[in-house]
């Protein structure tokens, strides 16, 4: 199990570092969508089985092919020379590993974090997020729509070309 | 009530001038109000032993609206009304654009000067205090001289970083009253702070006072600014003005903070002493006679301030004599400053001379105004060294001797001044010059005579300031036991 | 079925943590590296998804489904945001015909 | 909670009304709604409840920054009126855009539950992206629009990743659960929960731009259509610090040692780098932006002073603060299209000259602003002086008492040049709704700060 | 001491006449035509001497020794209280005399002097107010109503050096007069202050009832005495503060006469006499006035020596008679002094005035080079200055004599050294006024030009009157070794507690009066020899002359060396204070921290590049610091 683990956390590693390293948008999205669902994966082993599946339809269905289609629509699959300056670019990969470093240092578990409730395997799936969904978080759920219907607005307010 | 007529006749007839369109008008009517309203004070001196006004002007934190007087404010009082009427009749002459506004400014500051000195809670006080600063700029940057811009914003930083300082103060101290947390003075004044707390709010408190007034090394704004003002924005800030810091001084320092005045003594001492010295020596040598003048009044606000810490009966009757001495005195002679450059088109020294062929009243006039500058007895100010020198002497010979030296370079540079001005051959140039007007003689005559009358007569000051000090005292709580300790 | 669901059993909790750290890592390293907009898009989501993990994974780990609710959520704003910023790059793009990060630089000091 | 309901009612309301192309009838659609949502919202004064199993806690703190920002909103409105007058298209979705902005504030103010605050953030966030970019023509509105986006997602993700590591540590984003899992540290935080709070607060802290995360505000600040800046100025500050506050107020204080250190070090920096920058700046808007960040410094101290009354004092500064800003861009606006579309402070010159009263206005509002009396703005930083003070915190006081000059340099700098001669007067032509709402703010502005408005929280 | 003096209570009017003329004259100064001011002024001032002389009348007879006169209140405050008072005793009703009847006379002769001035209104207001701040001075009953005559005189004389202000030289005469008074008065002010501290009042009355409970030396007495001395040194033009005197010569011949010969400058001299209690507490300062004294009259004689202008080797005359007086005050002497004082009125303001005459007869000239055989045309001017020549230099039976006479008994009395020194300035003395004499009024006519003429009846019967009392002045007080009684003396020894009391013994005295007498008569001689026989006429101003006669001619250098050491380095301090300090140090510093802080602005604001990637590495990195932080503290 722990293999798996690896395995699905090495893919997830190397295509996120080629999502950042490859010049050409459309591998970048590629390697996303390997990557996400390499996450996918991760889900299941977590028995997060409802959110893996969204995960799945969200972005590598909705998300990812919205950047290709962006990608298409501005023309920008070529690979475009559009790279910073050395030091720049060494100093960020210093930063994101100083970063990585930090953060690793600082998650570093101290301290016995205790399981809130027994382990139990099942809230992962639609019942048990629904459940929790339309009853806990009701609330945020409905402002969702509102999230939603201004970001469809403003998206097509920005997008549409005016004559 | 008679406070809050004071306090406020200036300001409401100053915005009922703003719709007014004629000038003459306006003029009349802020000289009107002006002249009332030292009316109303005088009444107030010969009748009224003390009037309060309290208002509970809301509950926020238990700040009052409280007006009062005790001597000290009285004097101030008196010398805000006493030389408004002529600022007012002193812009009777040019004709301006925006007459009611320059008129509401006027008498914007005199309300606000009024407030400071009327209010009874530090909160209050400081409101007033900054609120003085907004008029004045404005009459000083609308109306101001060369290079007035860029002066003006100095001038207002400066004084307001210090004010901010003295906020800084007032809410530390806010937050030290017992229970219900206030302002008033009266609270403060009970207040006993630690004496390592005292040290350090000294200079929280002083340092806006030290500017406002100015002391030695924070004066430096104070020299281009008057000499960029306008007549009547030199005659504010130079008559009055300087006098807030000397009252905000008397007001804040003594009673809350007598252990850190001990403490600094004598280092303010020797700072306004330097500054007694240092001014005189850089007037001799200036060309620009407003300049001259403006070093002139540092050098005697800073003996006033020496004087003030010199912590004495003596010191302490003679600063508030000569507020009143030094006010009058030093718009007297701004105003002549001012009319002989209308007249003649400069202030630089080098070109003038000779000017008495032409204008022999002027020059009597100034003369006198330079006696009075000058501290020549008959003269007010006179009294009001001959006091506070023997305050300071009473501190020490040493700071005596430094501050008569006033005596020695202020006769040294007025009269070079006086010589430049009006003595040596007549002036080809000012051979057009006309004499003093009718409305001068209505301006100066005043102000000299009162230079005059309060040097051959001084008691009613001297009593009025007696009551003021005694009051103090009684105020003083520490400090009191200390100064009677000096005194007796 | 079972042995997934008890993976988190058997896989450490440092793990998920050290992975979500790498992933949200090298998102920011990406955001940092790269000029072209869609790209650094791109390494946002990647670092979203971190976040998604990470909650995931401490949600599996106290049996508390709000953690995956709030992944939930994030997957809306996610996509929200996506859509808002894609809108904003293809205007860009109509403006100043590039995608370039460093383009837009009128606005400044 | 029905004012809430309202609110989102309006803003599909005036999307609807989009289609009617009629632009007269959305401000006043939009302010009648604001309107009936103020109403709605006073109505719940001191009933304290509680919706949905205690996501959302709608108090009267809540209730006064929402009634503050509704004001605020409507003032903008009606500002608006004037503003979209020029605009053909989509003048409803920024209406609604800003409505639904508002609606997120409103979660913000009155969450108890992190995924609020995400929500409430995002939902006053994601409207804003698009409402800098309103311009779409214009390349500094793009510009705004792109930076401003992508540092707020960027910035998101951080708060995402602190909410992530607390829920880790604790098990809950229930704000009151956490503060109850903390509390039984003592004070000596896990590095993970420490790192997990300091990126929340990162979060929120960029909202407000506070110093160093302020680089977006400048930038966004001038780029964004002066209505939409105005918007952010006020009602995003606003909301931002309520989130804070509530934040602090119900989760986090007393703050552990080092956070509050960092705070403390945000607020110095705030102070000190929105005022430096500001010292020579020549753009009024971006002049605005900084100052806004001093501002923010202000604020913060008030909200680290811990005190009873904080809450309170954050008010007041907030609202006297936007009160005074909305007007100052009605002005600005009005100079900026007299002088034909420049921003510099040189556009102010000659305005004594033209419109006195509209200087004496200005002078107010900038009096205000630096914090002079007899203004509401010298009462309000009066009042968060005496809390820090009164707490203990000397030296930062002292620092921000500096400070507080730097900001009257520059302020009466703006001042100084509505007061000079203009060398090409250009005619000025003020709409007279504009002037009401100037003179309006400005009389507000004298007399709040004259008669002490407070309210008891 | 309620007035038992019959009439005291009109003391007042006696300041009172001469300020009524003061605001007459100065006030209608346009309306007054031709004399009328002259006269108004002239017989206001006589009508005060009249008063005088009947208060010292019935205040010789009524026995009285002093008479108190308060007017009102003028300052008090704490416990100070100083009454604006008068006091009349012996000391204070001889020099009101003085001030009035010789003040009369110079008025009385001003009216012919200055006919011809077109501000002679102005000029006879301003001497009244003179004489009105003069007899404020020696009537005030305390020592600060006696300092507000002490600066007033100052001041008078300040307008009246500058009265012909057109020319820059007076005004800047003028105004050297005025501030070396004013340091002069600093000490003086600071000395009263300290009486006041020792006393609890400055009441002349009180701190000399109370000084006698004093013991001798003590420091604070010593040092009250030294400040007042200060004051008196400037008043009374003694070294180091003398050097405006010869300046004052700028003003009107009158004013010379009257202020710095008569009264002004004696100033001085009444106030340490009537602080002569103080003074005999403080013998050190004794000793230092003895010195400071016998230096004066010394020195001021050899610069006499060799001064051309008339009026200048009056002046240094003058400050070293006074110098003469100080060395009487320095020996204890006060009543010495005081009658010095008296007798050198008397033929120093004749001096003055006649030298007046001259220059009005020689149409303004007055350089001696430039005069000579005046005699024939101007004999009354030639024999009253004769008289004063005669009596300034000592010659029995002249008022000097008796005068010089006894402060060089007193000298001798004290130490013979100071009686030599004393008696060399003497015989100086009388060689340069000789010298005067011969070169003005014998010889031939050296200016062809002008046609001198005696001068009016009115001008001339002042100097009559006054060669009368320079002849017989001395006459007053006539020791006993000329059968005499002493009475001037006595009359003030009620007032002034002298020291001296033991008298020499008549041999000597009268051994030392023949040995300066031959000395006198050979010093004329020597005179006559070289300035009448010879016919030497001093040097042009151009000429070479010895290096010793140089030193002299320009005093010793000493308005240069003040000019060097204290006027130039003031006006260098007055440019550096302002343009190094001010300007460059104090001022910038405000500046400079508002310039730098706008510097860090900019550098502040440089930080905002509007470059997105900086703007992520920003936040990065702060979001970095921030966690490292909380990780280590």
């Amino acid at each position: 199990m722990i293999f798996l683990f690896y395995f699905l956390s090495a893919i997830m590693i190397i295509c996120a570092l080629a999502v950042v390293f490859s010049k050409n948008p459309i591998n970048n999205v590629i390697y996303l969508i390997v990557c996400f669902l390499a996450m996918a994966g991760h889900y299941i082993l977590l028995n997060a089985q409802f959110l893996a599946v969204v995960h799945v339809i969200v972005y590598t269905g909705a998300i990812m092919v919205l950047f290709l289609f962006v990608i298409m629509l501005l023309n920008l699959n070529k690979a475009i020379i559009l790279r910073k300056s050395t030091v720049t670019r060494v100093s960020a990969v210093i930063t994101g590993g100083i970063f990585f470093l930090v953060l690793l240092a600082a998650t570093r578990q101290t301290f016995e974090i205790h399981a809130r409730y027994p382990f139990t395997s099942e809230f992962g799936l639609v019942t048990g997020i629904g459940t929790v969904l339309f009853n806990e978080f009701l609330l945020p759920f409905e402002m969702s729509s509102i999230l939603f219907i201004s970001a469809m607005v403003g998206a097509l307010m920005l997008g549409k070309k005016d004559v | 009530m008679i406070l809050i007529i004071i306090l406020l006749l200036p300001i409401i007839t100053g915005l009922l001038l703003l719709p007014l369109k004629n000038p003459a008008t306006v003029r009349i009517i802020a000289l009107t109000a002006a002249v009332a309203n030292l009316l109303i004070t005088l009444g107030l001196i010969i009748s009224v032993p003390s009037a309060t006004y309290s208002v509970n002007w809301t509950h926020f934190m238990g700040t009052q609206f409280t007006l009062g007087y005790d001597g000290i404010s009285l004097i101030m009082i008196l010398l805000t009304n006493l030389l408004f009427p002529f600022i007012i009749l002193s812009g009777f002459t040019r004709s301006h654009i925006k007459i009611p506004v320059l008129n509401f400014l006027i008498l914007f500051t005199q309300s606000s000067l009024l407030g400071v000195f009327l209010a009874q809670n530090a909160f209050l006080f400081y409101i007033f205090w900054e609120l003085t600063l907004i008029p004045v700029y404005f009459i000083l940057l609308l109306w101001g001289g060369e290079n007035r811009r860029a002066i003006t914003l100095k001038f207002f930083i400066y004084t307001l970083t210090g004010s901010l300082f003295l906020l800084f103060g007032i809410i530390y101290l806010f937050t030290l009253t017992p229970g219900l947390h206030t302002t008033d003075f009266s609270a403060f004044n009970q207040l006993h702070i630690p004496a390592h707390t005292q040290n350090w709010l000294f200079w929280i408190l002083f340092i806006a006072f030290a500017i406002k007034m100015p002391v030695f090394p924070f004066h430096t704004w104070q020299p281009s600014t008057y000499t960029m003002a306008s007549k009547q924005g030199v005659m504010i800030l130079a008559g009055v003005m300087t006098k807030m810091g000397i009252y905000g001084a008397l007001r804040f320092l003594f009673p809350i903070v007598p252990e850190g005045v001990l403490y600094w003594q004598n280092i303010v001492i020797a700072l306004c002493l330097t500054g007694v010295i240092y001014a005189s020596v850089i007037a001799f040598r200036q060309s620009n006679i407003k300049r001259l003048i403006a070093f002139s009044s540092m050098a005697h606000i800073s003996l006033m301030a020496a004087a003030m810490f010199a912590l004495n009966v003596y010191s302490l009757q003679g600063l508030l004599f000569q507020v009143i001495s030094h006010g009058v005195t030093i718009v007297a002679l701004f105003y002549l400053v001012h009319l002989i450059q209308e007249r003649t088109g400069t202030l630089e020294l080098p070109q003038m001379g000779g000017l008495k062929h032409v204008a022999p009243g002027m020059a009597i006039l100034l003369l006198m105004a330079v006696l009075g500058s000058i501290a020549l007895p008959m003269t007010s100010g006179f009294v009001g060294e001959f006091l506070i020198i023997t305050g300071l002497a009473k501190q020490s010979l040493w700071v005596a001797l430094i501050g008569g030296t006033t005596m020695i370079l202020g006769a040294i540079y007025m009269l070079y001044a006086y010589q430049r001005i009006m003595l040596g051959d007549s002036n080809p140039a000012f051979s057009k010059v006309q004499d003093i007007r009718v409305l001068d003689y209505f301006i100066l005559i005043p102000l000299i005579a009162v230079i005059f009358v309060l040097g051959i007569y001084p008691q009613p000051v001297l009593d009025l300031a007696e009551a003021s000090v005694n009051s103090m005292q009684k105020l003083l709580g520490p400090a009191g036991e200390v100064i009677s300790q000096l005194t007796h | 079925m079972k042995e997934i669901s008890s993976a988190i059993q058997l896989i450490p909790l440092e793990n998920y943590i050290g992975l979500s750290v790498a992933l949200f890592s090298i998102g920011m390293m990406g955001v940092l590296f790269r000029r072209n907009t869609i790209a650094i898009l791109m390494c946002l989501e990647l670092m979203f998804n971190s976040v998604n993990l990470l909650l995931t994974a401490f949600s599996a780990y106290h049996s508390d489904p709000s953690g995956q609710v709030f992944v939930f959520f994030i997957m809306i704003v996610a996509a929200a945001e996506v859509a808002v910023g894609l809108a904003i790059v293809v205007m860009m793009k109509r403006n100043v015909d590039s995608v370039d990060i460093n383009l837009l630089n009128r606005l400044k000091w | 909670m029905s004012a809430l309901i309202l609110l989102t009612v309006f803003g599909i309301i005036i999307l609807y009304l989009g289609f009617v192309n009629n632009k007269t009838i959305l401000a006043p659609v939009a302010i009648t709604g604001l309107v009936a949502t103020l109403i709605l919202s006073v109505k719940d004064w001191n009933l304290g409840s509680k919706y949905f199993h205690d996501m959302m806690i709608i108090d009267n703190f809540s209730i006064s920054f929402n009634v503050s920002m509704l004001i605020i909103t409507i003032l903008i409105f009606l500002f608006g009126i004037n503003y979209y007058d020029r605009m053909e298209h989509h003048v409803a979705e920024q209406y609604a855009l800003m409505i639904f902005a508002l609606t997120g504030a409103f979660l913000m103010t009155s969450f108890s539950n992190l995924i609020m605050l995400f929500l409430g953030i995002e939902i006053l966030s994601i409207p804003l992206y698009i409402l800098a970019g309103g311009k779409k023509s214009s390349f500094r509105s793009n510009e705004a629009s792109f930076k401003y986006f992508l540092l707020g997602s960027f910035a998101t993700t951080f708060f995402l990743f602190g909410i992530a590591l607390v829920y880790g540590a604790s098990a809950t984003f229930y704000l009151p659960e956490i503060k109850n899992y903390i509390a039984q540290f003592h004070g000596h935080l896990p590095p993970m929960l420490m790192v997990g709070l300091l990126f929340i607060l990162i979060g929120v802290a960029f909202k407000v731009a506070v110093a160093p995360f302020h680089f977006w505000s400048p930038d966004v600040y001038e780029g964004a259509p002066t209505l939409v800046t105005a918007f952010m100025a006020t009602v995003v500050k606003t909301a931002g610090f309520a989130a804070f506050y509530r934040l602090l107020g119900m989760g986090l204080l007393p703050l552990p040692g080092p956070l509050e250190k960092t705070l403390w070090v945000m607020t110095g920096l705030s102070l000190l780098v929105g005022n430096l920058a500001a010292l020579r700046q020549t753009n009024f808007k971006r002049l605005l932006a900084y100052s806004a960040i001093v501002h923010t410094g202000f604020m913060m101290l008030a909200m680290l002073s811990q005190h009873d009354s904080s809450a309170a004092v954050l008010l007041y500064y907030t609202f006297v603060y936007s009160l005074a800003t909305v007007p100052l861009f009605i002005i600005f606006i009005h100079m900026k299209r007299a002088s034909l579309g420049l921003e510099e402070l040189s556009i102010f010159r000659g305005l004594y000259r033209q419109k006195p009263w509209m200087a004496v206005f200005m002078t107010i509002l900038l009096m205000s602003l630096a914090g002079l009396p007899p203004t509401a703005g010298f009462l309000a930083k009066y009042r968060v002086f005496i809390l820090s003070i009164s707490q203990g915190y000397l030296a930062i006081s002292i620092f921000a008492v500096i400070m507080a000059v730097i900001g009257i340099y520059y302020y009466f700098y703006v001042l100084r040049e509505a007061f000079s001669e203009s060398n090409s007067p250009t005619p000025l032509v003020i709409n007279k709704l504009n002037a009401a709402l100037i003179i309006v703010c400005g009389t507000a502005v004298l007399l709040l700060g004259i008669f002490v408005w407070s309210v008891p929280i | 001491m309620v007035a038992s003096i019959p009439y005291i209570t009109l003391a007042w009017l006696v300041p009172a006449f001469p300020l009524l003329g003061f605001l007459i004259t100065g006030l209608a100064k346009n309306r007054l035509k031709n004399n009328q001011a002259g006269i108004l002024a002239s017989t206001l001032v006589s009508l005060s001497f009249l008063i005088s002389v009947l208060l010292f009348f019935t205040m010789k007879s009524s026995g009285q020794e002093s008479a108190t006169l308060t007017l009102f209140n003028w300052i008090s405050a704490g416990d100070m209280k100083i009454p604006f008072a008068f006091m009349i005793d012996h000391l204070s009703i001889i020099m009101m005399l003085i001030v009035t009847g010789v003040g009369s006379l110079i008025h009385i002769y001003s009216i012919g002097y200055m006919h011809d001035d077109e501000r002679v209104n102005t000029f006879f207001a301003q001497m009244n107010l003179f004489t009105f701040s003069m007899l404020l001075l020696v009537m005030g009953a305390n020592y600060l109503i006696l300092f507000i005559g002490w600066e007033g005189v100052g001041f008078c004389s300040y307008l009246l050096i500058g009265f012909w202000f057109k020319n820059p030289d007076y005004n800047y005469a003028a105004r050297k007069a005025f501030v070396m008074n004013r340091i002069g008065d600093l000490g003086f002010i600071l000395g009263i202050i300290l009486l006041f501290f020792t006393f609890k009042s400055v009441s002349f009355t009180e701190v000399f009832s109370q000084a006698a409970t004093l013991q001798t030396g003590a420091p604070m007495i010593t040092l009250i005495t030294l400040l007042l001395l200060v004051g008196a040194v400037g008043k009374s033009a003694q070294i180091p503060l003398y050097t405006w005197l010869p300046d004052a010569m700028a003003g009107p011949t009158p004013v010379s006469a009257l202020i710095h010969a008569a009264t002004m400058v004696t100033a001085g001299i009444y106030m340490i006499a009537r602080s002569s209690i103080l003074y005999n507490l403080a013998p050190i300062t004794l000793n230092i006035i003895i010195v400071i004294g016998l230096a004066t009259a010394i020195l001021a004689a050899i610069v006499g020596l060799r001064q051309n202008d008339i009026k200048k080797v009056l002046a240094y005359s003058t400050v070293s008679q006074l110098g003469y007086m100080f060395l009487a005050l320095g020996l204890g002497a006060y009543s010495a002094a005081v009658f010095h004082l008296t007798t050198h009125a008397f033929f120093k303001a004749l001096l003055f005035l006649g030298a007046g005459s001259i220059i009005h007869a020689m149409g303004g000239e007055q350089d001696i080079r430039k005069m000579g055989g005046l005699k024939k045309k101007m004999p009354v001017t030639f024999l009253t200055f004769l008289t004063a020549t005669l009596a300034i230099s000592g010659i029995p039976p002249f008022s000097g004599f008796f005068s010089k006479d006894q402060i060089l008994t007193d000298a001798f009395e004290n130490n013979p050294v100071l009686y030599v020194l004393a008696l060399g300035g003497a015989l100086i003395t009388c060689f340069y006024m000789f010298r005067l004499l011969y070169l003005v009024f014998y010889g031939n006519q050296r200016l062809s030009t002008s046609h001198p003429h005696e001068s009016p009846r009115v001008m001339t019967i002042p100097l009559i009157i006054l060669s009368v009392l320079s002849v017989f002045g001395g006459f007053l007080n006539i020791p006993s070794l000329f059968g005499g009684d002493s009475g001037f003396s006595e009359f003030l020894h009620k007032t002034i507690i002298s020291k001296i009391t033991a008298e020499l013994d008549n041999t000597t005295e009268i051994g030392l009066i023949i040995a300066s007498l031959i000395l006198l008569g050979l010093v004329i001689l020597l005179a006559y020899r070289t300035y009448v026989k010879k016919a030497v006429v001093p040097a042009k101003d151009g000429e070479k002359i010895s290096v010793f006669g140089r030193i002299i001619a320009n005093k010793f250098y000493l308005d240069e060396i003040y000019s060097a050491v204290f006027e130039k380095p003031f006006g260098f301090l007055s440019d550096f204070f302002y343009n190094q300090i001010e300007t460059k140090i104090l001022d910038p510093i405000i500046d400079e921290i508002g310039i730098l802080t706008s510097r860090l602005g900019d550098l502040v604001r440089k930080l905002q590049q509007g470059i997105m990637s900086f703007y992520f590495f920003a936040m990065v990195a702060g979001i970095l610091l921030f966690i490292i932080f909380i990780l280590i503290v």
